[in-house]
């Protein structure tokens, strides 16, 4: 059986924990196997929306400045074990950001996946579609 | 009244900047703060940096963490280190808060 | 009866988010349900040993050890979140268990309900 | 979809459901979302209050833990219980959400 | 010498420590004695601000609900040790709050002193005058 | 050169307001200036003695400790909000003292600037 999870990101990085740990724990999903029957699985969806697409700015330099991973690399990581990314496009619109200005991809450490930039009403779907929603 | 307060929110915290009057006042954007200077919200900058007789900065190391650089930040924010920053408290200003 | 997992990373002082947590916990154990409570980030603040119960601060040690008796109570800490505040394995309250996130995953698996907490 | 969201501030949390389409809501007020349910402010109750088609609860515990009264919160929202939140997160709903 | 100091208390109470810690910090006060030399104290002024001004509702049931000390019950322990209270006046009015809503003495418990309800100028004056400001 | 006293009470991971509190700690320290550190409510998580270096935390054990041997940096956490998190005094970290909140106010006695910080 197959149960689907979404982690929909709302907050802002880097003053509270939240979004970070919206990403590693869907992150865990890839290990959750241990814990399950066989051919039971977690297939997780992440989302950010709201204020929460801004952990997906490039060029984060939270290594540099404070030694910590930055959610630039964190969303990297998510898109390396295949993860599904979405990224509100209304929201980037908002703010005033393109394409350009957002992690989609992470070819450089490997991954083939990539984060699409989708519209609100994708999301939506997404969130009527899976089996437990989580905010972060 | 000489205030250098410091701004570590997006979304809160600076509604009490409007209530105090002082002679000097720097606004010091820090942590989340930052977003302030670093995105338009629907095409507008932070309202706050129309506020006027006020000096701001912004701390250079959450500048980059948040994924902005030095020189795209809004131009009437001046960047600054945290060296910059003890300078400002010690010689510039005299009470110190954080909201 | 149903199972209800909850997970929170609020810390223990301050926010109300735990107690919260481990109120509610305690209402559907009380009613015949199933909890799995899951603590990551300041949450596993919660399961820290040696706690001293003042009346300014929550402290949750006896309801925790009292739903774990029930048996249809697990608790479990993150064990990465926690090593990184400096509580190590000797150092939790013993009806606790220490986990990686996937032990949080897998309970959500089976759950009724889950709901995700918030931080402070 | 059914949701039962929990609104757990006074400030911040309730704007995103204004975006998320729902056959059924009902809105918690917690911790310190009880403000929404205990003043008024300028003379004007919570706007979240407006929201149609939507069920209202208030968490007694937190309601009195802030000093009103259960007789005194708006109309519009009904006081209940740990217990009540059980039932409603298990028999009412399918979703459950944290602002 | 003398050295005043300004808890200025602006944020809600309940969802963090914030306004608890500002209270116990400025109560504090009453035994620094031991660290200053003769002669040197410090005075500390504690004043309700913005939504800091919901700290001072009367019966609030935090012991009650959540074995906690209510900030109902700090405020009365600040006045009787003798501190000065001030709280916001427009602010109590924007919340529709009058003076009877408001904790303005601790009677029960011995205490002589009365917190004041002031216009947000007095306020003011207080920050001009303190040599410390300190923000909660 | 003067004194500056910064109280927090952010917790150590998360709100990089901690992180704040150090590195302008050490900017001072290295400008000649006095800092004395007060940490209560949450902040108290930093004196905990034994916490592992991930790159996904807050780490600031080897900063405190040259910033100590200065001469110049004093840090001080608060006893009772250390006790109420089950932090005893043999699990503090040898250059941080414990101290009631007086010890605060008395370093913002003598101090040239004061910075409290607020939490998470």
């Amino acid at each position: 059986m197959k149960k689907k999870i979404a982690f929909v990101i709302k907050s802002l990085p880097y003053n509270r924990e939240t979004s970070r740990l919206g990403l590693t724990h869907a992150i865990a999903s890839q290990s959750v196997d241990v814990y399950l029957d066989e051919g039971d699985m977690i297939e997780p969806v992440v989302c950010f929306i709201g204020d929460g697409v801004l952990n997906c700015l490039k060029d984060q330099q939270c290594m540099k400045h404070y030694n910590n991973t930055s959610m630039e690399t964190h969303i990297k990581n998510a898109l390396l074990v295949d993860l599904q990314v979405y990224i509100c496009k209304e929201d980037i619109e908002r703010f005033g950001l393109t394409k350009d200005d957002i992690v989609t991809d992470a070819q450089e450490i490997g991954a083939d996946k990539i984060a699409e930039i989708v519209p609100f009403d994708k999301i939506q779907g997404i969130m009527e579609e899976v089996d437990h929603l989580q905010f972060f | 009244m000489k205030i250098i307060s410091f701004l570590s929110h997006y979304r809160h915290g600076a509604d009490i900047l409007e209530r105090i009057k002082t002679t000097k006042l720097g606004i010091v954007f820090v942590g989340n703060g930052i977003y302030h200077v670093g995105v338009s919200e629907n095409g507008k900058p932070s309202p706050l940096l129309d506020k006027k007789d006020v000096s701001f900065y912004a701390l250079i190391d959450d500048i980059e963490t948040r994924g902005f650089k030095i020189e795209g930040i809004d131009k009437r924010v001046k960047p600054v280190s945290y060296e910059d920053l003890v300078d400002l408290i010690f010689n510039e200003y005299e009470k110190v808060i954080w909201l | 009866m149903g199972k209800l997992t909850i997970g929170t990373f609020a810390s223990l002082v301050g926010s109300y988010a735990m107690d919260f947590a481990v109120k509610l916990s305690e209402a559907a154990i009380n009613k015949g349900h199933e909890v799995d409570l899951w603590l990551s980030g300041n949450a596993t603040m919660l399961s820290k040993k040696g706690q001293k119960s003042f009346q300014d601060y929550s402290y949750h040690l006896k309801t925790i050890e009292g739903l774990s008796s029930t048996g249809r109570f697990n608790i479990a800490t993150c064990d990465a979140c926690s090593e990184a505040r400096g509580y190590h394995k000797d150092d939790t309250i013993s009806c606790c268990k220490r986990n990686t996130m996937d032990w949080y995953l897998a309970s959500c698996f089976t759950a009724d309900r889950v709901l995700m907490i918030g931080g402070d």
